[in-house]
């Protein structure tokens, strides 16, 4: 890239000054699809949790199936980003900044479906840990406070993650920007500088920060995955589910990023800065995540059937052959037959085009996946008096829409409040080599006394 | 706070600046941590961009993590003792189970360590505005200067800026 | 509790009575058909065989009162719990409707209530005071008729005596037309339940799960007549 | 006595009730001085009797203080008072001892229904449409009056029918009396599911016109010809008892339950061994039973005695009913015929049932006699493990009147002009749901002048009524019953009431005394007691100098003892009382084939009803609780349905839930299908019970009636109706009907979840 720094500085923040009559426009459909899911929850507390199409057996239907979906699509980002900073990956800089807002952005809507699918979400409080009048403290045994825990550390890890490479874009847009715009990122940007010690101190919290939030992230969906594997229910009682649900996390989460980076490519106009070279680097890992999700699949139906435990093959066969076949070839279509070939083949993916078509069925089979590991199991268990089945109603339907229409709500916001890409760290890839080196950086941050 | 400072166009210069006002430092009377360096970029590969380097960050976000971990612990044991209630054949106190939680707040004290050891070592937040700044560094420039100079040394510094390659050589705070 | 498979008729007195003695409310027809019925009893039917070889086997299944209970670990409130006499209880005021411990339970019997319970007037003044009327969005479950057990002990105590050994009944076992149910206390080896549980006919639903019932079964006998018992 | 005199509006209570009376208009109510001497949380046990179906069991009735809105003097008002909380078996009673079915259970809710008519009204609209007005019971008692007065015996009989179910008390007692000084026929007694045809062959077999008594407890064989005595036929209660003890009650010993019938019941479902016969070939298999035993000379010849003379061939052996003719006519096996025949004469003491369907057939009586004779064979006539007859209490009083004519009479009589009504008095029977629309019963009530019901509900025979006189609930009022069958004891139960009343109204036999006295002359003298309560008074007097569970001086302590126990029953003294009576011979019966209406080829499905489990004859149709009570075979709530075989439905592609017109000669309904493997191929079966127009709001336009299909074939000898001999087609209508089950999976190891 030959851009000049002020060249860079424009074009990244033009976003952020102009907007056309599409973004208002999208931002109008997003918002009425977002008011309609807040019109059906406040319905359904109103109302009552049966307004939804819950039932029993299926206690847990589409909400935990958002959850969960969610909360996975939310590790595209800081782990992602995490990864290719731990690696030091250089073609990472300008796809960091996009994948963190996913994990921010998704991770709080995921965090809102607990609440939502509560029959007395009013009472959502007594989840909380305080010293209440009550004397009772929650109970610490319960997956639910796991994930209480797991998912604050990641939400307060994440976006600090996201925010503190950001002060230095923010005070850069303070350098530029006159009237409101200055006093206001010049309040977040903290005062930012730009001394020797605050960058080295900022690059430093980013390693260590890389650092923790990988194994935050891990430990985030291995807690989603076992809010299902610590209940004794036939197809969730399993040890295989924490790292399936972690790399199917990623999966979507690599899927998700590579169809938003190609909308922001596209609507604001960054061809030159997310170029070819990304989406294949990102179709490569999704790719390996793609064989490592379907070895998943493969591995955990092959040891339930020949366990051939009655319970399990009830469930087993719903879904290979019975009422939820459909559903599941379907996802096994969307999320190995079809991205695996394209991502495969050079040609393909090196398009940027083809790197969307192949995970654009990630997505929806993700979904798919979450769905049938909930439902065929609890319309499936032991005794098959209690056998059941599920039917969503136009509550969760509308709630699910409006999670996609607040998360790109969300995203096109976000797009013009902040540089879409890191642009201090994008410069810093164009950096010129000093010719003679006088003190280079190459003690590592162990190495310091 | 006053001083005086050249904005430098690349690294070169500006570390050419930085290696002369190491140098005048003992003549013109100002101590080497007076030398301000600002920049939009890291420039890690450059010796001004290498100023300040030492830091336990790394150690105290350990810490952190030990005590969010250990607090962890505590909290959980002390919950679960302090309205002991039977669940599921478990005991008591469930060792298994409460790791989780532990791990999840070591990490949690990791992570608001180092948010907090950054804040506080690198200063920040900091509304004031009456700290050395130019937002030319916004453009790519580089700034190099010296905080209180010696009032007599003003233009011995300015003509030294200025010979490194500086483009402008300003005053702050007067 | 000792639910005798060779006794039950599947006439489902019990079902009735439970609903009797514990204000179940009757969901109707439109939230039934989503499966929200509300049986804390209810009696199974299985088949066996094709027609005309076929036989049908009954089981009753109230809540097995499991000493270790997949549903209390996953409350995050508390609300499922296990109370000092080994029972499963479930403490509606604690309950925040996550239905994880529906989901956990391998039997199924908790059930939840969709919306608030609707009684035309006045069939509200059946409502039996000694038990709480569940409102929208908590799990609810068999107690084993935790308020006659409650009352009993309190007349013992009055009375400055042990309890009696059959002295009282939770509704469904007080009302089965062919004796199918026993209740009584299983810590007292000599109690009728104690006995019957020891029968070799005897075995507890879905052991496999390690979840220990308090309910044990004793399956279906075969005719004889004393020759091969 | 009378508490409701005692009441008077408190003005210290509605001062305390305006007082957090603002804004809701429903708390605007009146406060009236508690009735009753209760402690709050403290529950008082009453006796009881239940009369959700003719079994007559005892109960206990859990009284608790509560607040009910009642209406006293014409008021609304907010009275605290002891109100049933829960129905219980009396421990004591000989018939269910301390044990209560789940309608037993759910007879809270008759009394608490919302659709109970809370005081007298008049018919303001044409009939049928539901309108009505308030009138006071003055009026009312006064209007029935004066319509009775004006009554003219037209030639021989009073214009008057009276339209009960089969009453077993001294309601009956008082209806005969009333009836017989008016000068008018005896009471015309209705229900679907009758008894006519049992009882009449348990005369000719055994001098006895009543239900029989089965000794399950002690039985070691039983075998059981369609009824389903486990479930909803006779005295369920005391037989679940027996059988739970003939299981499981004696140490070493477990008896054997077959099954005989061709859709499998509740009962079926619990048969060690369960038999397909073709319907109405009951009898045959039967006789196929004898001949293998009066062959191989397992049982003496001459045990039958005179129910097997009532068997044409009998005497000679049955050479017609070889094991291989039986077989062919009726669809079991010969060798199981003979292996069973074999097993019941071995394994005494055996008995024998029947009950149900099979006596719903064109050949019922024969049926009957056949397995009375069958009985008598096996030697368990009157003797422990066997059957016998509740001998009855020594009341002189009890002359339980004479049956009238049948409903299809009186309508045929109506309709033909040759026998008119003028008045009819209907209570707690609804023949316009059930009975086929052959009868015509709706039409021919629509020509009588004057109706008027005693109903506590407006059902479809009382919505035609010109005055509805609603009777209290049996716990408010005074009940007693004297059962049939299901013990050995001479039984006569009595409560009072357990609860005062919650509406305006009054008890059917207070009513019928007190019109009857404004009538005047002979009716009046002929009914002496101001009261039901008197009247009862006067009929249990009879008994203090019999040996029973009541032993008093006097009449005021006998009375308030039995009061207190529930009822007077003999013990084992009268035990003896069940041996059978001899009987003139009659010419012996032929056992057929049955006729069915409706030829083969055009309507291929033998159609059978059966009594609900949740709704027996479709009179609980009105509590939520059996509405939503799962049915115990097919786990439905809030539905009806067709059940019908798994091979059937494949081959005519119908699935679970499919919505199917089921077409007989008479008419035709939907129903969802069920698919039943307990049921033969070419049976469909379908529940009666649901399917009203007007019974309330849990009732009304729910599923489809059954008896409305039905042809009007009758047993050939008595005449009663042939409920199961019509044959229907089916047709589907590739709609999905309303089929809510409760169970999922039909086997506990599902086969098409094994491993592949």
């Amino acid at each position: 890239m030959d851009k000049t720094p002020e060249q860079i500085n424009q074009d990244l923040l033009r976003p952020l000054y102009h907007a056309s009559w599409r973004f208002y426009a999208a931002a109008a459909i997003l918002s009425a699809l977002v008011l309609a899911a807040f019109y059906a929850w406040g319905y359904q507390i109103y109302n009552g949790i049966g307004v939804s199409g819950l039932d029993r057996p299926v206690f847990w239907g589409f909400y935990i199936t958002n959850f969960v979906f969610w909360i996975g699509i939310s590790h595209a980002g800081t782990l992602i980003s995490a990864i290719l900073r731990v690696s030091n990956a250089t073609w990472r800089r300008p796809v960091t900044r996009c994948a963190e807002a996913i994990t921010v952005f998704a991770l709080s809507i995921g965090a809102m479906f607990p609440l939502v699918h509560l029959g007395r979400p009013w009472l959502f409080f007594w989840l909380i840990p305080y010293p209440s009048e009550r004397g009772i403290w929650p109970q610490f045994r319960s997956p639910l406070l796991w994930d209480f825990f797991a998912i604050n550390t990641y939400l307060i890890g994440s976006t600090t993650f996201l925010l503190l490479p950001s002060f230095p874009d923010f005070a850069l847009i303070r350098d530029r920007a006159s009237g409101w715009r200055k006093k206001v990122y010049g309040i977040v940007s903290l005062g930012w500088r730009g001394t020797p010690k605050q960058w080295h101190r900022l690059e430093m919290a980013m390693r260590i920060m890389a650092v923790a939030i990988i194994p935050v992230a891990v430990s985030v969906h291995t807690i989603v995955s076992w809010d299902f594997a610590m209940a004794p229910v036939p197809g969730w009682h399993s040890t295989i589910f924490g790292p399936y649900f972690v790399a199917g996390a990623i999966f979507s989460g690599i899927a998700a990023l590579i169809i938003a980076m190609a909308l922001l490519r596209k609507l604001l106009h960054l061809e030159e800065y997310l170029q070819p070279i990304h989406f294949e680097n990102l179709g490569k890992l999704l790719l390996v995540m793609s064989l490592l999700w379907f070895y998943f699949v493969f591995a955990e139906r092959l040891t339930t059937w020949y366990g051939n435990f009655p319970s399990e093959m009830a469930v087993f066969w719903v879904t290979q052959s019975g009422r939820y076949s459909k559903l599941f070839w379907t996802m096994v279509f969307c999320n190995f037959i079809i991205p695996a070939p394209i991502l495969a083949i050079k040609n393909l993916r090196t398009k940027i085009g083809w790197t969307v078509v192949a995970s654009i069925p990630i997505v929806v089979g993700m979904w798919l996946e979450r769905f049938l590991i909930i439902v065929p199991a609890l319309s499936h268990k032991y005794l098959p008096y209690t056998y059941g089945t599920y039917k969503p109603t136009w509550v969760e339907i509308t709630i699910t829409v409006g999670t996609f229409a607040g998360m790109g709500l969300l995203f096109l916001l976000f797009s013009r409040v902040f540089p879409i890409i890191s642009i201090w760290e994008l410069k810093l890839g164009g950096q010129k080599k000093p010719e003679a080196a006088p003190a280079l950086a190459s003690q590592e941050v162990a190495a310091e006394p | 706070m006053k001083a005086i400072y050249g904005l430098y166009p690349d690294p070169e210069s500006a570390q050419r600046a930085l290696n002369l006002l190491e140098r005048a430092g003992s003549d013109l009377g100002f101590k080497d941590r007076d030398i301000a360096v600002l920049s939009g970029e890291p420039y890690e590969e450059y010796g001004f961009g290498q100023r300040d380097h030492k830091t336990r960050m790394p150690w105290l976000a350990a810490l952190g993590g030990v005590v969010g971990g250990l607090s962890g612990w505590w909290f959980v044991s002390f919950a679960q003792k302090s309205y002991p209630m039977i669940s599921g054949g478990m005991q008591l106190v469930t060792k298994w189970p409460d790791g989780i939680i532990t791990y999840e707040l070591t990490m949690l004290g990791a992570i608001l360590t180092t948010l907090f050891t950054l804040l506080i070592t690198a200063r920040i937040p900091d509304w004031s505005g009456r700290k050395l700044y130019d937002p030319a560094i916004s453009n790519g420039k580089i700034l190099i200067g010296v905080t209180n100079p010696p009032e007599m040394a003003r233009e011995e510094l300015e003509k030294r800026l200025r010979a490194a390659g500086a483009e402008v050589v300003k005053n702050f705070g007067n | 509790m000792v639910i005798d498979e060779d006794r039950c008729t599947g006439c489902e007195a019990c079902v009735a009575a439970c609903h009797a003695e514990n204000n179940i409310a009757t969901v109707g027809d439109d939230q039934a058909a989503r499966g929200r019925a509300m049986h804390w009893i209810r009696v199974e039917r299985y088949y066996e065989g094709d027609f005309p070889n076929i036989k049908v086997k009954y089981r009753p299944v109230p809540c097995q009162q499991c000493s270790d209970a997949p549903c209390e670990p996953v409350c995050p409130t508390y609300a499922s719990y296990h109370n000092p006499e080994g029972l499963n209880a479930q403490i509606y005021n604690r309950c925040i409707g996550t239905r994880y411990c529906a989901n956990a339970c391998p039997y199924l019997v908790r059930f939840f209530n969709f919306f608030n319970p609707v009684w035309d007037k006045p069939l509200d003044l059946q409502f039996n005071p000694d038990v709480s009327v569940r409102s929208v969005g908590i799990m609810e479950k068999c107690t084993f008729c935790i308020q006659r057990i409650k009352a009993a002990e309190i007349k013992a105590q009055a009375e400055k005596r042990p309890l009696k050994d059959g002295e009282f009944n939770p509704a469904c076992v007080q009302s089965c037309p062919a004796e199918a149910m026993v209740f009584g206390d299983l810590n007292d080896p000599e109690s009728k339940v104690s006995r019957l549980s020891r029968s070799n006919r005897g075995s507890t639903l879905l052991s496999e799960l390690g979840t220990h019932p308090k309910v044990t079964y004793l399956k279906r006998d075969t005719w004889h007549n004393g020759q091969n018992a | 006595m009378d508490r409701r005199n005692f009441l008077k509006i408190s003005a210290v209570g509605s001062a305390t009730v305006a007082l957090d009376a603002c804004g809701k208009p429903e708390h605007q109510l009146i406060r009236f001085i508690p009735e009753e001497e209760l402690i709050p949380g403290i529950a008082q046990w009453k006796p009881g009797v239940c009369t959700q179906c003719a079994a007559g069991c005892g109960l206990q009735v859990r009284v608790m203080e509560g607040e009910a809105e009642v209406t006293r003097h014409g008021q609304v008002g907010l009275l605290s008072m002891g109100l049933a909380k829960k129905l219980e078996g009396n421990p004591a009673h000989p018939v269910n001892r301390g044990k209560l079915c789940a309608w037993g259970q759910a007879g809270l809710q008759v009394t608490y229904n919302p659709d109970r008519v809370r005081f007298p009204i008049r018919r303001t609209g044409p009939r049928g449409s539901g309108e009505y007005q308030e009138i006071g019971w003055e009026e009312a008692i006064k209007e029935l009056a004066s319509r009775l007065s004006s009554l003219k015996p037209g030639g021989k009989a009073l214009p008057l029918a009276f339209l009960t179910e089969p009453l077993r008390d001294h309601r009956g007692v008082l209806i005969g009396r009333f009836l017989s000084a008016l000068g008018a026929p005896p009471a015309v007694k209705f229900e679907f599911f009758e008894q006519t045809v049992l009882r009449r062959a348990n005369e000719l077999s055994f001098g006895h016109q009543q239900l029989p008594t089965f000794d399950l407890a002690n039985a070691n064989y039983v075998i059981c010809f369609g009824a389903d005595f486990l479930g909803t036929w006779n005295s369920p209660v005391a037989q679940n008892l027996g059988y739970g003890t003939m299981r499981q009650g004696r140490p070493g010993q477990r008896g054997k339950l077959v099954q005989v019938e061709a859709r499998m019941s509740q009962t079926g479902a619990n048969a060690d061994e369960w038999v397909y016969a073709k319907p109405g070939t009951e009898g045959l298999l039967a006789l196929g039973l004898a001949h293998v035993i009066l062959k191989e000379n397992l049982r003496p010849a001459g045990a039958a005695g005179e129910a097997g003379d009532r068997i044409d061939g009998w005497s000679r052996g049955l050479p017609d009913h070889t094991p291989e003719a039986v077989a062919k006519s009726t669809g079991a096996e010969a060798a199981r015929i003979q292996r069973l025949a074999r097993e019941m004469a071995e394994h005494a003491p055996a008995v024998v049932l029947i009950g149900g369907a099979p006596l719903a057939q064109t050949n019922g009586l024969s049926n009957a006699l056949a397995v009375n004779a069958l009985n008598a064979l096996l030697g368990s006539v009157g003797k422990p493990g066997g059957v016998s007859f509740t001998p009855q209490p020594p009341m002189p009083d009890l002359d339980v009147p004479k049956e009238g004519a049948s409903v299809r009479a009186l309508c045929e009589g109506i309709l033909a002009g040759s026998a008119p009504v003028e008045a009819l008095l209907v209570y707690n029977a609804n023949p316009v749901f059930a009975t086929p629309p052959a009868w015509r019963v709706q039409e021919a009530l629509e020509k009588v002048a004057f109706i008027a019901s005693f109903g506590s509900f407006v059902d479809e025979t009382s919505i035609l009524a010109d005055l509805i006189l609603p009777d209290h609930s049996y716990l408010e009022s005074w009940v007693d019953s004297i059962p049939e069958s299901g013990t050995t004891e001479a039984v006569a139960s009595l409560a009072p009431p357990a609860m005062n009343p919650l509406h305006h109204t009054r008890a059917m036999p207070d009513v019928l005394l007190e019109a009857a006295h404004q009538v005047g002359g002979g009716v009046g003298k002929a009914l002496p007691w101001k009261t039901y309560q008197e009247m009862l008074q006067a009929a249990f007097e009879s008994l203090r100098s019999h040996p029973g569970s009541v032993s008093a001086k006097t009449p005021d302590d006998f009375w308030s003892e039995v009061q207190a126990k529930g009822g007077w029953w003999s013990g084992e003294a009268a035990k003896s009382a069940a041996v059978v009576a001899a009987k003139p011979s009659a010419a012996p019966a032929t056992v057929t084939e049955p006729q069915f209406d409706g030829a083969v080829q055009e309507y291929p499905f033998n159609f059978l009803p059966y009594a609900s489990l949740q709704f027996g004859d479709g009179r609980h149709a009105n509590l939520p609780w059996m509405q939503e009570m799962p049915d115990t075979i097919s786990t439905a709530m809030w539905s009806t349905w067709v059940e019908i075989n798994p091979q059937t439905a494949e081959r005519m592609g119908i699935r679970q839930g499919d919505l199917l017109e089921v077409a007989s000669q008479h008419g035709k309904l939907q129903a969802p299908a069920l698919i039943a493997p307990g049921i033969a191929p070419d049976v469909v079966a379908m529940p009666v019970g649901q399917g009203h127009e007007n019974y309330g709001r849990y009732a009304s336009h729910r599923g489809a009636n059954p008896i409305k299909i039905l042809g009007p074939q009758s047993e050939a000898e008595t005449g009663a109706l042939a409920w199961a001999s019509t044959r229907v087609k089916i047709t589907r209508t590739g709609k999905k009907g309303k089929l809510i089950l409760f169970g999922g999976g039909l086997r506990e190891w599902p086969r098409e979840y094994r491993r592949r």
